[in-house]
């Protein structure tokens, strides 16, 4: 058992705190985009993730997500953090890190925090806050805890199958985009929208964003679990697939609708967040461009067409997190190099990396719609729940009508 | 009495405040308002900036100014030379009503009539 | 020449606007206000979010046209088709007032009355 | 039937509203506007906050009611006794103007006339 | 004496800056929740303690509160931080850490920092800007450095009597709260106020909030000095304590008032972060679970009694940070164990810290309130100074009659 | 060849997320200054930076500056990143640290970014968006790269000299202070505008003057590219002098002009932090109150008195990163202490110091204006690019006109 390194605490403190962060970050994100009367609404689905995820993880769902378990599932070792000690190193099923057991699963907590509300986003504007508190706890158990724990825990499947993902383009992104593509096709269409919603508050659009990027560098260079070469690499390649998909995007924006739109730079900035997520630590800045520009039009793209589906995804969750997910893991299978990460993808000649990466892809895909999918029809035939607000609560919009509250008065 | 309402461009209200006040009207009061005339809207980015959208209210304001009967003309005067963009005037310039207004109070004082205005 | 004011739900507006132009009328334009009718307001939190407290003044859009006099009668009925949110109307879709209009003066062009419109 | 706007502070439209709950009148709206008149402005800094400016325009409440003729002069007074900072009245206390209004219609039930106000 | 730790330094470093950004955090916080006449001057009170309270800190903050002196106040030792030396470890009258003693200095100046600006939220929107510059410099002088000396400094009788604030219940919250009450006493109530304030611009409440949730875990784990065990545990209760508390006044707001509100999020997050204060090294997840639903409840019935109370508390610093602080603190006393941090407390059979802690908050509510009530009143009755701005400024803001700026223009 | 140091790499890791968060935090500071129907294209002059710079800089930039290569600028060693190991310590030219070599570039590049962004705010309301994606690279190119060069490459030639500049008083802000005035000066005035633009949203400027001060500490304290007494000391110095700059600027205005102005507070924190930059590890806490009270008084003037001039810098970038650069780099000639870093100047008795920094200053002020002023005049002259938007979409603001969005929507 290695000694814990004051130095790789640190480090991993410091990005916990910055995956936090994520989520207010996100609160304003996703609440600019929305129509103001909704604003309160949007950031309370990110907000209070913050406070049931955090009691659900320490509760049960690290247990179900990191225990040793079988090769599907966690078990309950670690009930109520039993076992998760803050004085012993990380050690479980064979995966070791030097910093305290009790960091690396408070470290996991905010990505456990983050993932659902990224989902909030398909379904903003009409989701009921009372089923959705519901559907938060179902949905890390059953649905985040599972995938995480076979993405992750030394004694996963997919871990097994050498599957790569480092920090969270499968257990995250895919996830979330999935989940979002079954929740916003049960809630239902909004009312009253064709395609035709104008961001409400551009400014609070980019402060979300520009937390986003900053927590990002504690999401992936934090992942290496150490204040070391893997953490260097993967904070220089997060950057720069950041830029590039951003830079993508509005030039994207620009070329297709005349001019260079700001909602667009973040968005695309996003994008290539997401996509280096699963590389961060298996590729170097050549890929990280390559899949930043990859990341920029695909998702581009995605949400271009998305918004002639039915399925109305409202803050296209499925079109960035899902899309960009996908692009990610395959990309990762596609670029790794061993320089950087100790594995080879498809250019270093390993084409098999992508075989496996794609088994990642589709298991993940398959299973977060489908169980997502059921957790929300549950919840939407038992009575008194239901996913949707009355109309009359979603014309007034939902921050009076559920929150009793307004954005912003004149007072 | 009269009430006259000028609806102008945003970055017309200082021109038109400062020329009412070179003929001596200094009551007035300014709303922000979003219309449409014949002046057509903009293009606006939707949601992420994939798709856009054509806006036709458009942000503009409304200066009101009550005056006497007497001075109706000069204050239209007024605003249109302030309120046009360039000499011969632009579509989008704005338009300007005047109602009948029965009576006015200074609440300050009491007063009434054309002397409060 | 008319002025009709419709003071009416802010999520009508778009449907109203767009009564308009399907009669035919364009030039129109559009103020946010907080007012109060039968309607009873919302109970909103106040400070921390332990107290509530009964807000009687709701936001509301208004909604100006200035038209001739002999489109006043199609006007309204196109507002209040579009502005109720249910084909008997429910209290709080609104109010509509009519009060005259001396003249309209077009500012980019000069031209005066029903043709300024 | 008369419109009734007074100009007021921001800070009197409480009590403005409630002195006209007082006798009897519910119906009203408010709008935010910038205004001038007699009183002058504040002084604001500029820019990083080592020159001013002197604003001329400060925020000011529209506060507007339709009302029967009768109940105009009972609108006023009460507007004035609430709208006043002191018992004297001082500058920037503001102003109420008197409008003609032809008719009003309540879009919930088609109402017209008196009875819709 | 012990080397310098990297590691130790690099958190402690973080952890330095995150205090120091929950001040501005504090300013959203406090400025969304009055009314936009006055979230200037609102934000200003936070913002100008940065610049006023460094600057004492150095002068002399530092060494009253620090220095070796006696057992009620430090000495003149650190004078202009004479001594305070980069090089070498903190090390005086007995308590020590592997960072520079610098560093130890740096990091509590953030403490002395957002003390004061709490305080501010109890006389938001009348407290003249003037009197209140001179108060901060007294204050910090008077109140905050006498009660720093007697729980952390290791000559501190608190220390000696073995009272336990890991990270500033006592020194900070309580002590701001209880400053809080006399001066929205002596400040007198708001004009035209009567329990119906609402705020005016919530989301930057929530971006506050979510500021200082992600800058208290440089408050409660820096305070280990150390990335190490103590600081694992110190962040992983912080959030769990937030996250409880959080969800327990969201759930008790929609009972109570029939709509779970996010002002009520926010404020459940921050009671909560005040109550794990003191004990985020003395107790565990579970503990912090059950002073997370403590603070949640106490604080939502204390903002809710209080404000039938003639003293306008403004933004109910006392309700918050007064009671969360005593409750915390106590609580320190009922759940610490040993596993985490050397000590036990009532539900290890420890009854006696309990009565320590008891006195600990007695002694800091008693001095407190009558030092701060002193200094108010003295400066109340300066000709020239005074408290409060006169009734035209109030009524027309603070932030033009004061400031000579507004938050928000058209143009 | 050091190790590589956990400690070190989590602090400098750290910091460079500090450091990138200062560009959306000037993004708001700039945006909260304008005209409502300029905050966005204000905001995105910084966002994208944030894009172009780091694709630039992982291309050649680097490279250009870090190279070897000569006195005067770097070389193609580094082109692509190639050779920028995340294994292996940093250790070019004679200069080293103990942090990946990657890990230096990476942390370089966040000052790339910011440099070019702080120049926007003299240009903002009325500079072409397309026209500045192309000063962007070639501005680094041809002025940040030469010239970070000179001064950090251990061949640079005021490196060989001896001027002194810990984290880029000349570098950043000198340099970003002189193209601001060349770009100002060749844009032109804003129309209708005479010297009386009142800020849209002054939280905003708050909010970013709070994040920018928060990421300073890893500007100024991440140079030290350690966890030690350096970077101790650099922190300290860092929030000292912000503090007496802030407190110096209130109490002008307030003296000046009646009322204390809270974007004046903002504004000298930000002329302190720029003034304490190159001195933050050279001096002591009580030469960085000196430095501070000189900032807050030196650029609280040249914002007066630019006021006057013809040149419409906008956002007074010159007067706050020009002057407060140059006073800063002289002022670490005078008040730098052997104790502190290793150099003594003039009060310390070594007068020649203080030649040196007006060495480095001049040579940065002539290099900087001139090939910047080429810079943009060839843009300008270029037919269908050119500086300035059309009349029609600078009076419509440059929101709707340039990116088809608007900032805020009632909708
Ligand atoms: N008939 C009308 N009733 C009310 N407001 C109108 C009317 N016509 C125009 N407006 C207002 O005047 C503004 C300026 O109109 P503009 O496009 O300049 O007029 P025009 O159609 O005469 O060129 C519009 O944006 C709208 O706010
Ligand atoms: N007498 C009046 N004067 C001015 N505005 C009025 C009046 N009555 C109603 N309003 C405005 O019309 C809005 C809609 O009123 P509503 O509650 O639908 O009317 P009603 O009382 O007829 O049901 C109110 O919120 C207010 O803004
Ligand atoms: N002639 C006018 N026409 C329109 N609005 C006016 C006029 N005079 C004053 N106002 C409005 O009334 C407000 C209050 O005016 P105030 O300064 O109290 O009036 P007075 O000049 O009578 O003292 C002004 O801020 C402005 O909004």
């Amino acid at each position: 058992m290695p000694e814990i390194d004051a130095g790789a605490t640190a480090w991993v403190l410091a990005s916990s705190a910055l995956v936090l962060f994520m989520t207010p970050g996100l609160a304003f994100f996703y609440g600019g985009l929305v129509r103001g009367k909704n604003v309160l609404s949007t950031i309370m689905y990110s907000f209070i993730a913050m406070a049931v995820v955090s009691v659900v993880w320490i509760l049960w769902g690290y247990s179900l997500a990191f225990g040793p378990g079988s090769k599907f599932i966690g078990n309950l070792d670690f009930l109520g953090f039993t076992g998760v000690d803050s004085g012993g190193t990380f050690e479980v099923a064979g995966v070791s890190a030097p910093i305290p057991h009790a960091l690396f699963a408070t470290f996991q907590l905010m990505f456990a925090i983050i993932t659902p509300a990224l989902i909030t986003g398909a379904f903003a504007e009409r989701f009921k806050f009372s089923t959705y508190l519901i559907f938060l706890v179902l949905w890390i158990t059953f649905v985040y805890a599972p995938i995480a724990h076979w993405v992750w825990s030394g004694n996963g499947w997919l871990f097994g199958l050498g599957a790569l993902d480092f920090a969270g383009g499968t257990v995250v992104h895919i996830n979330a985009g999935m989940a979002a593509i079954a929740a916003a096709w049960l809630v239902g269409r909004r009312r009253n929208v064709e395609h035709v919603v104008v961001p409400h508050n551009v400014p609070f659009v980019i402060l979300g964003a520009g937390i986003l990027w900053f927590g990002w560098f504690g999401f992936n260079a934090g992942s290496a679990l150490n204040a070391n070469a893997s953490a260097v690499n993967a904070f220089l390649v997060t950057n720069t697939a950041a830029a590039m998909a951003a830079l993508t995007w509005t030039l994207l924006s620009w070329w297709q609708s005349k001019k260079p739109s700001a909602v667009g730079a973040a968005s695309g900035a996003v994008a290539g967040l997401v996509a280096i997520t699963p590389a961060a630590g298996f590729v170097g800045p050549m890929g990280a461009l390559a899949i930043g520009l990859g990341a920029g039009s695909l998702c581009y793209f995605a949400v271009r067409y998305r918004s002639r589906l039915k399925i109305d995804d409202a803050l296209d969750v499925f079109a960035i997190h899902g899309v960009g997910g996908m692009w990610g893991a395959i990309a990762t299978g596609i670029f790794a190099a061993a320089a950087f990460g100790g594995f080879d993808g498809l250019i270093n000649g390993n084409g098999k990396q992508v075989v496996t990466q794609l088994i990642g892809v589709g298991a993940t895909m398959g299973y977060s719609f489908i169980v997502s999918f059921i957790i929300l029809k549950v919840l939407d035939l038992i009575p008194g729940l239901g996913l949707r607000v009355s109309d009359k609560d979603e014309d007034s919009g939902l921050d009076t009508a559920l929150h009793g509250e307004q954005g912003y008065t004149n007072n | 009495m009269k009430k006259i309402e000028a609806i102008v461009r945003p970055e017309r209200v200082q021109p038109v405040v400062e020329a009412l006040e070179a003929i001596g009207i200094l009551g007035l009061n300014v709303t922000q308002v979003t219309g449409r005339g014949r002046q057509k809207g903009v293009t606006v980015h939707t949601g992420r900036g994939v798709e856009t959208t054509q806006v036709n209210m458009l942000p503009k304001a409304r200066v009101e100014v009550v005056v006497a009967d007497a001075d109706v003309d000069k204050v239209i005067a007024a605003v249109i030379r302030a309120a046009r963009t360039n000499s011969k005037g632009a579509v989008g310039d704005g338009k300007i009503f005047v109602s009948p207004v029965n009576d006015a109070v200074r609440v300050s004082t009491g007063e009434r009539g054309d002397s409060a205005i």
